[in-house]
């Protein structure tokens, strides 16, 4: 695999694939899924290889490729992964993998479109876990964004002229904000070396002055903020997810709102650390908006979607906890969660969209024993709640638990009221789980049927095993992360390597 | 190596029922009574060990789970006399149930998926008694509160038992809630989260006295949750939705037991906080007062036991809470026996008559001898009746509480061994003899479900005397190595024994007065206290109707109002808005008139120029 | 000497351009605005441009003029319809075309032409058509392809917008 | 002596002559002829810098900014046929469809 532009394949097959797909004809549907996935199991395959192939004793990013693009401006098409990509790659991959099985259920209309757009998205995130470019991160964060608009308007349910349209407003008013940090920081680095660049590995050499960081990293955190989302600016994802197919959802949810909280990462505390320390203790306590509220009104709604909905936005709420301590253990435990909540938010938005598909409700108080037609489903969804209520032996209790003990240390406080989000996200899984599976089955629902295919098994099960794989080994990926949270804790923190290797 | 085969072996059983063995029924139960047959066979070993070596080390082996920076987290086993102790009375009782269950459940839907989660239970039980660190407890910890939530949900189609299994994980979840952070407080203080370099810590004084407080109150919390202690005690009558089996091993043997092994566990924690022993002790003295009350209005016949064993567990508490760690596991352990026992015939009785209710049954002795007579054994035990192993068991309790001058809670001591004597006669009675309330013709359980019982019955009978103070070595010195604060020489003190069996015949035969008779129904049915107790003095309706639908969907309501009208009409529709009015007034600008706009821009031009160019 | 037929140049040249904007008829109009053409050649001639010069008379005076004719008499436009002469945002207008001319000229006013000067001598410059030329070819072919490729868009276009749909 | 100043001077006062005329007349044409006086009056610059600077950048521009010139205004009065045999008329202030 020496020499081979992997980086470069896992993002751009989606892509090759949409090209490919606008050349073939709308009937053949087999062709067409057949294309979508083996676009998505290339990049899933590499993904893994980059996971097991990934030099944990070398740190730093890897498998890089550098092709200058306008070299006055000091653009380049600069690809590189660290630690923290990695997980973000293998999580994106498994995402789109599994649901582009999803969709192959669900859409029934427009296929190739769906499946062109969907491969366009992807792509675009991708790009952004990869790029070391400022101007190529914020191009396919745009990528990114952009084609949930056609998404979610053209196969979205209820309501959705409405979200698709607050979505798409929401997420580009964010990133304009992240776009005048950017080129904030592009200037200012130009003006200190004399060499302008948009080269996050040169920039990220740069000090700042401490000011500078502190206004800048603000609009940075604003703008990447309202994709996390940050309270109070997280009314757009619940409605933009129940307004959604299943797997725009299960994209939506698992990736995407983990395009913020890495642009924070990446770009925001990496290359302002004395800004980082400055705001995240703010960022510590809006948080706890997301954990406690988000969670206390996911479990007044009855829409199963809204409840994940506001759920995730509960759930990133402990991501932001996590980068907020700005120590080794909670920045860990962050970039965990995002992994594990994205497997399970994706899990959890297909079976909710399984469900729909054939009853065409969502409301929790319209079932009843479905546990008795769809077994597998029930068991697929009770695993899914454990994981978000933080249940050991799923990936999300040993990310919590690592957000809750590096917060501890710093946010007390807090943690306390973050460890009490569980037993909300308890409570409304469970809640959930009765009132939709579990007492007497009611003969409306006489007609709905189990998933037993292969096809329509297949993304739960993988889904499934991957929370289970990290729930029970999870130095898998956090020995991995590790490598890219150790440097970027220790430049926040101000300890030099070289320091560090003295002591 | 053993005890990882231990650890592992129920788990792959429950692996092995839940991907391959699903549609053969008989083989599934197969797999799973011989995985903990197994374990228990391999548990000999070291019980042997430790037979042979009372002063045996503890044994450590690990593995690193998580390692970061700052963290590292192990999985792994400790064997040591507490775990053995913990490792027999799981493996043994576990055995006898599984083997019991085959008998039970026969012909119940869903029969793989029963034994599927009972290998589960096994394996989180065990893995909580062999753990060697908190965060490896707190997961096992979490995983029985799973299996629990699984078994007690069993009849899911039930709305009473799924909201059972709902109750059950949530209330322990919040003990739970205080368990983690007692957790955290301690890895705050000391940076391991290993039993024995805690331990280490805090014999050298490493620790400030008021953080091992907090630290103790809250993991506290968690046995709390757990063992059913007040005022998380409510989810444990209503966990007798699950089937017989599971009452017996996991909400009466084992799991709810967990709570008091943690107590034993963190001992020396508790010894360096006489405050917060004090705590543990109240608590547990108050439950079980409160729990033998209510028992004694209870008509279902496995909730009478239920609340007999939350008192039985407010005893082994309290008896934490005074000092007598040793005694508190001795009674856990005699306990496990014969309130196994209890539930498992009182199983059987439910087998022979479809009903749980005690006043449809009475006058099945003759039917039932078997069932009855371990039954009856089991009661005996219950109540503390010299020789049964409740006896020695209660008295050392009592013993402990006397002289160490807990004589308030020596007394609730004295006062819970009179109500046990009392509800325990009178279930005998309404159950076995009197009146023949029943319907259909009743006869004995197959041998596969009386054969545990009698097992059974012969350890609630003299498991007893492994604990008699006057025998070197008793059961207090084999376990006393890993406890602290609560050293095995209490002695047997004639007074506290006497008294204790003087109110036990008091309350037996207060019984027999009462309940020995052709009863149709409750003789003290018009009493207020006895209608107090029979609502369970109100807690559910408090929690249920204040707690959670005033408070905690109270504050749901709030919130989602204020999201409703304040974040989406303000912050969205609000920009919205904003965005439509400025629009609006910029509109007018928009004349269409092309040489407005040729006009601005060379204003524009001129502007800029003038600040630019000129200036 | 120069300095005489610049000023003629430039005289004729701002007259006939006022003459342009300030008269009714769109034909004379037209006429005026050839005669100004005229002059900005001949000032390209003074500039050493006699390129230029050519170019301005073939393309300006030759086609656009032409264009400018045609129009006029395919729209068949005599006088304007309206009776005033100004309309309402004229003094603004007027006010800000003086304001251009007041900081433009200050700027000129107080600028001074410091630019390096270039390689090309006075005997260079004269015959400069071999020069323009060479540099079109050489330097400046990728905007001299561009340029051509839009003056075949304009074209096609032009004749797009013109022409009838069939029916 | 001719100086750049000259040049520049009457560039200045062409270009806003060409201006007062867009801004003016109501005469779609004339508007057109005006940005004709307002090339015209760029072409001078160039020329005239190029001149005393003693390059050729300036007088390779003028030639493009010709041919640009002759484009637009084919495209324009192009558009202005269209345009009159939609509307039949060629007056700045009918012409207000960008209101809509």
């Amino acid at each position: 695999m020496e020499g081979l532009p992997i980086l470069s394949i896992i993002m751009l097959s989606p892509l090759a694939a949409c090209i490919v797909l606008m050349f073939v004809k709308e009937e053949s549907i087999k062709l067409i899924r057949g294309i979508a996935v083996s676009a998505t199991s290339i990049s899933l395959m590499f993904a893994l290889y980059i996971l097991f192939a990934y030099d944990k004793a070398k740190g730093g990013y890897q498998f890089v490729e550098k092709i200058e693009w306008v070299k006055s401006l000091g653009i380049s098409y600069h690809l590189g992964v660290d630690g923290i990509s990695v997980a973000m790659v293998v999580l994106t991959s498994f995402v789109i993998f599994t649901g582009v099985f999803v969709s192959w259920v669900g859409i029934k209309h427009r296929i190739k479109e769906h499946y062109i757009f969907l491969l366009l998205l992807v792509s675009g995130v991708f790009g952004v876990f990869t790029s070391l470019d400022l101007v190529f991160f914020y191009l396919f964060y745009e990528l990114a964004v952009i084609p949930m608009y056609p998404l979610i308007g053209i196969w979205g349910s209820a309501n959705r002229e409405y979200a698709t349209m607050k979505l798409t407003l929401y997420l580009s008013f964010g990133a304009v904000f992240a776009l005048l940090g950017i080129l904030s920081i592009y200037f200012t680095a130009g003006q200190m070396t004399g060499q302008y660049t948009f080269d996050m590995t040169q920039i990220g050499k740069l000090s700042f002055e401490a000011n500078y960081q502190k206004w800048v990293f603000l609009p940075m955190l604003f703008g990447f903020g309202v994709l996390v989302p940050l309270a109070p600016f997280h009314s757009w994802s619940p409605i933009g997810h129940a307004a959604a197919p299943s797997a725009v959802s299960m994209l939506h949810a698992g990736v995407l709102m983990k395009l913020g909280a890495y642009g924070i990462i990446r770009i925001a505390m990496g290359l302002l650390p004395e800004g980082a320390q400055f705001w995240m203790p703010v960022v510590a306590v809006l948080c706890l908006i997301n954990i406690f509220y988000g969670g206390v009104v996911a479990m007044t709604r009855k829409d199963m979607k809204f409840m994940i909905g506001y759920s995730s936005s509960s759930h990133m709420g402990y991501v932001l906890l996590g980068m907020a301590t700005l120590n080794y253990i909670g920045m860990n435990g962050a970039v965990l969660l995002m992994f594990a909540h994205g497997i399970m938010t994706a899990l959890a938005f297909a079976l909710i969209g399984y469900v729909y598909d054939q009853a065409h409700t969502r409301m929790a108080y319209d079932f009843s024993g479905l546990a008795h037609k769809m077994p597998f489903i029930a068991v697929a969804f009770a695993v899914m709640g454990f994981a978000s209520s933080g249940l050991p032996g799923l990936a999300n209790f040993v990310s919590e638990l690592m957000i809750f003990i590096g917060a501890f240390r710093t946010y007390p406080f807090q943690t306390v009221i973050a460890v009490f989000g569980i037993i909300i996200t308890a409570t409304y899984m469970l809640r959930a789980l009765r009132n939709v599976f579990f007492c007497q089955s009611m003969p409306e629902w006489e007609h709905l049927k189990d998933a037993t295919t292969f096809v329509e098994r297949f993304p739960y099960i993988v889904l499934i095993a991957v929370l289970f794989i990290v729930g029970f080994y999870p130095a898998i990926l956090i020995d991995v992360i590790n490598t890219g949270v150790v440097p970027l804790v220790d430049k926040i923190n101000g300890v030099s390597t070289i320091a560090k290797a003295g002591m | 190596m053993v005890s990882w085969l231990i650890l592992f072996i129920p788990l792959i059983a429950a692996v092995l029922i839940t991907f391959v063995t699903r549609k053969q029924k008989d083989l599934s139960s197969y797999v799973s009574i011989g995985a903990v047959v197994l374990c228990f066979i391999l548990s000999i070993d070291p019980i042997l060990t430790l037979l042979k070596d009372p002063h045996m080390k503890p044994v450590e082996q690990g593995f690193s789970w998580i390692n970061i920076p700052g963290l590292h987290v192990e999985i792994g086993t400790l064997l040591d006399p507490l775990s053995i102790l913990m490792l027999f009375v799981v493996t043994f009782v576990g055995s006898l149930i599984h083997i019991y269950s085959r008998g039970y459940m026969h012909g119940e839907h869903g029969y793989s998926r029963f034994f599927a989660c009972m290998s589960l239970f096994i394996f989180s039980m065990l893995g909580i008694v062999l753990a060697n660190n908190f965060i490896q407890i707190y997961i096992f910890w979490e995983l029985v509160g799973l299996s629990s939530y699984l078994l007690i949900g069993y009849y899911f189609e039930k709305p009473s038992a799924s909201d059972a299994a709902k109750k059950a994980f949530l209330v322990n979840r919040v003990g739970d809630f205080g368990f983690i952070l007692g957790i955290f407080v301690l890895f705050q203080a000391t940076g391991t989260f290993n039993f024995i370099e805690i331990n280490h810590i805090l014999e050298k004084g490493g620790i400030p006295e008021s953080t091992i407080y907090i630290a103790a109150l809250l993991i506290f919390c968690g046995a709390i949750g757990k063992s059913a202690q007040f005022p998380l005690h409510v989810w444990l009558p209503d966990a007798m939705e699950g089937p017989t089996p599971v009452s017996a091993l996991i909400h009466a043997a084992t799991m709810v037991a967990a709570g008091v092994y943690l107590l034993a566990r963190t001992s020396l924690l508790y010894h360096f906080s006489p405050d917060a022993m004090e705590v543990v002790a109240y608590i547990g003295g108050f439950t079980a007062l409160l729990a033998a009350v209510i028992a004694v209005a209870q008509n279902d016949i496995k909730r009478v036991i239920a609340y007999s064993t939350l008192s039985s567990l407010g005893y082994m508490v309290m008896a934490m809470g005074v000092g007598g760690m040793t005694a508190g596991m001795f009674y856990l352990t005699t306990h496990a026996f014969f309130k196994a026992l209890l539930f498992l015939a009182a199983g059987s009785v439910i087998h022979a008559l479809h009903t749980q209710d005690i006043w449809e049954m009475g006058d099945v002795f003759k039917k039932l001898k078997t069932t009855g007579t371990t039954f009856i054994l089991g009661s005996l035990a219950m109540a503390g009746v010299f020789p049964f192993s409740g006896f020695w068991s209660k008295d050392e309790i009592l013993t402990i509480a006397f002289t160490s001058h807990h004589y308030f809670l020596f007394t609730i001591g004295i006062l819970v061994a009179f109500v046990s004597a009392f509800f325990m006669t009178r279930l005998v009675f309404v159950t076995f003899f009197g009146k023949g309330r029943y319907h259909g013709h009743p006869h004995e359980s197959p041998s596969v479900m009386t054969v545990p019982l009698v097992i059974l019955a012969f350890f609630a009978v003299v498991a007893g005397f492994a604990g008699m103070p006057w025998i070197e070595p008793n059961f207090g010195s084999y376990i006393a190595g890993p406890l602290h604060g609560g050293h095995g020489e209490h002695g047997f003190n004639l007074f506290v024994a006497g008294l204790s069996t003087a109110v036990v015949i008091a309350g037996i035969a207060l019984g027999y007065i009462v309940y020995c008779k052709e009863l149709k129904s409750d003789p003290l049915a018009k009493n207020v206290l006895y209608n107090l107790a029979h609502n369970k003095f109100y807690f559910d309706e408090f929690y249920d109707n204040i707690i959670v639908a005033k408070v905690y969907n109270g504050i749901g309501r709030i919130c989602n109002f204020a999201e409703v009208n304040f974040i989406i009409i303000f912050f969205v529709n609000g920009f919205a808005y904003l965005t439509r009015e400025t629009g609006k007034v910029l509109r007018l600008t928009t004349t269409g008139k092309l040489q407005h706009y040729a006009l601005v821009m060379v204003a524009g031009v001129v502007v800029l120029v003038l600040f630019f160019g000129v200036l | 000497m120069e300095l005489i037929f610049f000023y003629i140049f430039a005289i004729v040249a701002l007259a006939s351009a006022i003459a342009v904007i300030s008269i009714r008829n769109p034909v004379h109009s037209a006429i005026f605005l050839m005669v100004c053409f005229l002059q900005v050649a001949a000032l390209f001639v003074l500039l050493r441009s006699p390129f230029l010069a050519a170019v301005q008379i073939f393309v300006y005076v030759g086609a656009v003029m032409v264009l400018f004719l045609f129009a006029v008499l395919i729209l068949d436009l005599g006088r304007e319809r309206f009776g005033e002469y100004l309309h309402h945002q004229s003094p603004i207008a007027i006010i800000v075309v003086v304001g251009l001319i007041f900081v433009i000229g200050l700027g000129l006013a107080r600028g001074k032409l410091d630019a390096p000067l270039g390689k090309y001598t006075e005997a260079e410059l004269v015959k400069n058509i071999e020069v323009t030329g060479e540099l079109l070819y050489t330097k400046y072919v990728f905007p001299f392809e561009v340029i051509s490729l839009l003056l075949l868009v304009a074209m096609v276009g032009a004749i797009v917008l013109v022409m009838k749909e069939r029916k | 002596m001719i100086t750049l100043s000259h040049y520049l001077i009457l560039s200045l006062i062409l270009f806003s002559i060409g201006i007062a005329g867009v801004l003016l007349r109501r005469n779609i044409i004339i508007v057109l002829m005006s940005l004709e006086l307002m090339f015209n009056s760029i072409n001078i610059s160039l020329a005239a810098f190029s001149h005393f600077l003693q390059s050729m950048t300036g007088r390779i521009f003028v030639v493009f900014t010709i041919t640009v010139a002759a484009a637009e205004v084919a495209v324009g009065l192009a558009i202005l046929v269209a345009v009159y045999r939609q509307r039949k008329t060629v007056y700045i202030e009918e012409l207000d469809e960008m209101k809509h």
